[in-house]
């Protein structure tokens, strides 16, 4: 599974994008999250108000209960700010 | 179905160019909308606004909010321009061109757009003061509020 | 109070050369709305429509619209062009262009322009098809009701 | 009083512009019609439904029961199609 991060959460957790294999029992994008926070003090700070973090599917906008089975790209980021 | 063409970009947007196109040897236009939004430096002390973006994602998202303009207003075509890279103040970090037959689908057509870009399309903001980079625009509650007018029913 | 530039002109209208003028120079417009209208020809049977004006009151009262514009939305400029005489299929009858520091205002301000440029403006639209002249186009209710829209106090 | 006449008004009156001096029973918009309407067939034509007829004075839009008292230019035309 590929993951991209964007603004101040590739800032803080230090990294444009990496590949990872989460365990069978990370099924949801909150899981997911959950998981990430525990790989170390950067993820821990990048992700720490999860409520701050919007997430996208496979380059679709995706909440915090939605499964992840099958899903290539995960990207997180801040409120976006286009426009 | 609307014509639509959306394009992510580095170099700086041209309204002339960007809407000459929509109604170009046509006879049944009658109304066109344009939207630019600017870069602003109220206290003069920005150098640029740097727009991060997620590419590939960017464009599809800035075609589905089009798709849907469309579907929701009777509009003949649909033109979006969103830079990204460094953006100097007074320069056009986005346009929003729609055509129609008549005046109010063209206006309501560009306003959802503008709203929904403010808050689906994948950019985020930098700002760079002459001191150095400064940290990062927060999202606004009142754009939220602005997207928030068209959830009625289509 | 905003800027106005305010003009009825018997030459083609040019949006970019209109619009150039509003955020040149500035740093604190954040959103420019234009609005263009064109002469359609759907039937491919109109030669020309030919405008009639009334000097002194066009501009007069072009220029109380968007003083009312400007008392009403939070607008930095106003530009209006309004074409008279013989305008061909697909050129410009008219351009509203209007920038402001927020999306909102230049969009609303925009609209309400048009809305009352179609009922307030002093101008007679004339057809003139291949076979000569074909009669006056009549006033259209919904812009009456699009008029009406603004109707609540200020 | 300067009377001026736009699009089919202009047409069916025949002129664009005259100069009158209405009697002074004439004291309103509506005075002014019925009165112009006397004045032969063309006028008759031109302004048998005066609800069709909008007016301005002194380049103002004015309702019907207006008064014309001190106003120096009148104008006459159908509904506009402008923008």
């Amino acid at each position: 599974m590929r993951l991209l991060y964007f603004a101040w959460v590739r800032e803080r957790i230090g990294a444009a994008e990496e590949t990872i294999e989460p365990p069978a029992t990370v099924e949801t994008v909150g899981d997911l999250l959950r998981w990430l926070r525990t790989r170390g003090d950067a993820y821990e700070q990048a992700l720490t108000d999860p409520t701050a973090v919007r997430v996208a599917l496979d380059q679709f906008h995706a909440e915090h209960d939605a499964s992840i089975a099958g899903v290539r790209e995960v990207a997180l980021f801040p409120p976006m700010t286009g426009g | 179905m609307a014509h639509l063409s959306i394009a992510v970009v580095a170099e700086p947007i041209d309204l002339a160019a960007a809407t000459a196109e929509l109604a170009a040897g046509r006879t049944d236009i009658g109304a066109v909308v344009t939207f630019t939004g600017l870069c602003r430096d109220e206290g003069g002390t920005l150098e640029a606004l740097e727009l991060e973006h997620y590419p590939g994602m960017a464009e599809a998202e800035i075609t589905r909010i089009a798709e849907s303009a469309a579907a929701r207003f009777d509009v003949d075509t649909i033109a979006v321009r969103h830079r990204y890279g460094k953006v100097r103040p007074g320069e056009v970090i986005v346009l929003v061109a729609t055509a129609s037959k008549h005046r109010q689908a063209a206006f309501e057509a560009a306003s959802f757009i503008m709203d929904f870009l403010k808050t689906h399309a994948p950019f985020w903001k930098k700002e760079h003061k002459a001191t150095g980079p400064s940290g990062w625009v927060a999202a606004k509650s009142s754009d939220d509020d602005a997207e928030a007018r068209w959830k009625n029913p289509i």
